[in-house]
């Protein structure tokens, strides 16, 4: 038996050649095609509201007036703003950065590194020299907020040159990988158990879980980003949570992302 | 695969250790035993978060060591610093293993 | 004090108007502490006034279990578009803010 | 040498209940319209004999109470109260598991409609009540609401 998987693992690891990320994200689509053959793949973006009857009427009670209008407005506010030297946010961002969240994240050649909506904004304010705003804090939660609203309807279209193989790969890798003492991976719930529930909780679809970020969590009471959230989930298994755009979080968004393509944006969106 | 020696090892120490009380001479002795282990968990712990594994449960534990020890409680301070090192190497364990078995779980 | 915008939604449905409110205030109960264990001071609204065209058509007072960033809707005869909607509140530090609305 | 310790603490009593009631008559008399005992009230019983002293109050169906059974999150829960009923002066919004039972109460006139919602905060599951004030009645309707804690615990 040892020998057995002693020769499985060399073959394994030596024969590997990654899969390229649009036949994984077809394999992705069609696994929860599969699983919820009822539900418009589409309507994922609204998350666990897609799954649940009586959890979607509560969601479309608050739908009616959101609390993350106000984010919007202050974002609206704030984006506007001119820095210091007379530049503004407009100047960093395509179309003025008014529906453009759907190129994020997009891997960086020069910084061989994944560039996300948030990181291009504390860059943008780098490069004018402003100080940069907390990923955690409110005036980023109201700057994306506002660009994503922008963006409503727009779908991703993620690209994965060659030279993002390797970041696609390690957010794949993260995605797949067990940890915590509770030893759970995102797809242990998102895929293996996703539309059960746990406790009150509906598990919702990955194949929409980057189309509503930020999203203002009832829990939170305040607008956040999706890094917010995977620390939550890392969290909730007994992992330690990693910083806010840090590399591993980057490449999950970026993987995450891509799995999303051809989905619709929604956000900035509420949760619970 | 020699991490999963080591947990082998502990899990055999953390029994021998916890049923027959070593007549060891001295508070001395022990105290630094208790360091010992303490040292040997921030060490492993802090592989475990370079690899992106850590658990909190360990933090928790090692806090518990920490302020057992200062309150010179030896036996708490030794029990928690053991288990600390236990999760801490039950958390390299499982990124050894993760290393291969997730590529398992991608949907094809 | 930041400004406290009262954001207003209305619209007459058989000369009945529709009013959907949202506003930014903490609400905060006097009973929760930050992270630093210190308790955070109540600050919630305690009363709300809504005017038609001036006068007054509901007033509601609010303990402090109402949700933070209030939400509020209520419906108000005889309206018709061109109408002007005011609802004002006030909490018990005595702050007040206000949002008013012309019917469409 | 007992009774003299007796009366010196009566007396001081009687002095501070002078102070407060010249500090209360001081408050600008709208202030003193709002229920607030009833606000503060802790228990359902002082909520409902400060709101409406001894007028009956019964169960009716002529009320719409629109409020989920599984509170999405505790901190926001959606509610709408409307009714039909003749001669509807107030509506009161009461969470009689939460510390203060009374939640928000709604003073209407002859222009406004007896139908509201808001988002109330529910510290854990409860019944959640809605009393429509008369002139001669008081008339009720509940649901239990469930609230659960968030995220997957363990």
């Amino acid at each position: 038996m040892k020998f057995l998987l002693g020769v499985l693992i060399t073959l394994g690891s030596m024969g590997y050649v990654y899969a390229d990320p649009e036949s994984d994200r077809e394999a992705f689509v069609k696994f929860y095609a599969e699983r919820f053959a009822n539900v418009d793949m589409q309507d994922h973006k609204d998350g666990a509201y897609a799954l649940d009857k009586a959890k979607r009427a509560q969601w479309l009670e608050m739908e009616e007036f959101p609390p993350y209008e106000l984010a919007v407005d202050e974002g609206r506010a704030l984006f506007s703003v001119p820095f210091s030297n007379g530049e503004s946010y407009a100047s960093c961002f395509d179309h003025q950065g008014i529906g453009v969240k759907q190129q994020f994240p997009k891997f960086d050649m020069a910084s061989n590194s994944v560039i996300t909506l948030e990181l291009a904004v504390n860059q943008c304010r780098e490069a004018n020299n402003e100080p940069v705003l907390d990923y955690l804090g409110d005036e980023m939660g109201y700057i994306t907020a506002y660009m994503a609203f922008t963006s409503r309807g727009e779908h991703f279209d993620i690209q994965v040159p060659d030279a993002g193989l390797a970041a696609y790969e390690q957010g794949k890798q993260f995605f797949y990988e067990r940890r915590g003492k509770l030893d759970f991976a995102c797809s242990s719930c998102h895929m293996t158990a996703a539309g059960n529930l746990l406790r009150a909780e509906v598990l919702s679809a990955s194949v929409g879980h980057a189309t509503h970020w930020p999203a203002y969590r009832f829990k939170w009471e305040q607008v956040g980003g999706l890094h917010k959230r995977f620390i939550e989930c890392n969290e909730q298994v007994g992992a330690v949570g990693l910083a806010p755009q840090s590399e591993a979080y980057r490449n999950l968004e970026y993987f995450l992302t891509y799995m999303n393509n051809g989905m619709e944006l929604n956000g900035p969106a509420s949760r619970k | 695969m020699n991490n999963l020696m080591i947990l082998l090892l502990l899990t055999l120490t953390f029994v021998v250790s916890g049923c027959s009380e070593s007549q060891e001479s001295g508070v001395a002795a022990q105290g630094n035993e208790v360091q010992s282990l303490i040292d040997q968990a921030i060490a492993a712990d802090q592989l475990a978060q370079q690899r992106q594994h850590a658990w909190i449960i360990t933090d928790e534990l090692l806090q518990d060591a920490i302020t057992a020890q200062a309150a010179n409680d030896e036996v708490a301070a030794k029990a928690a610093a053991e288990r600390a090192l236990f999760t801490a190497n039950a958390a390299l364990a499982q990124a050894d293993k993760e290393q291969l078995a997730w590529r398992a779980r991608v949907p094809r | 004090m930041e400004s406290r915008p009262v954001k207003m939604r209305g619209k007459v449905v058989d000369s009945v108007a529709e009013i959907k409110v949202l506003m930014k205030h903490p609400m905060e109960t006097g009973t929760r502490r930050d992270d630093a264990g210190a308790v955070i001071p109540a600050e919630f609204i305690e009363q709300v006034t809504c005017e038609h065209n001036g006068n007054v058509v509901l007033t509601a007072e609010w303990g402090t279990s109402v949700s933070k960033n209030p939400y509020f809707a209520f419906k108000v005869k005889s309206a018709k578009s061109g109408d002007t909607v005011k609802v004002g509140w006030t909490d018990n530090l005595g702050n007040s803010s206000e949002g008013e609305i012309v019917l469409k | 040498m007992q009774i003299q310790a007796i009366r010196q603490p009566s007396r001081r009593r009687f002095i501070q209940g002078l102070m407060s009631v010249i500090a209360l008559s001081a408050l600008p008399f709208q202030l003193l319209a709002r229920s607030t005992k009833a606000f503060q009230a802790t228990k359902l019983e002082t909520v409902q004999a400060e709101l409406f002293g001894d007028l009956p109050i019964v169960d009716s169906s002529d009320i719409s109470l629109d409020i989920p059974d599984i509170a999405e999150n505790g901190a926001v829960v959606p509610v709408s109260v409307s009714t039909t009923i003749e001669g509807a002066e107030a509506i009161h919004v009461v969470i009689e598991q939460n510390p203060n039972p009374l939640s928000a109460s709604f003073k209407l006139t002859e222009f406004s409609v007896a139908d509201i919602s808001m988002r109330v905060k529910m510290g854990k599951s409860s019944v959640v009540t809605a009393y429509i004030k008369t002139p001669t009645t008081i008339y009720k309707t509940g649901r239990e609401v469930k609230v659960t804690i968030g995220g997957c615990g363990g």
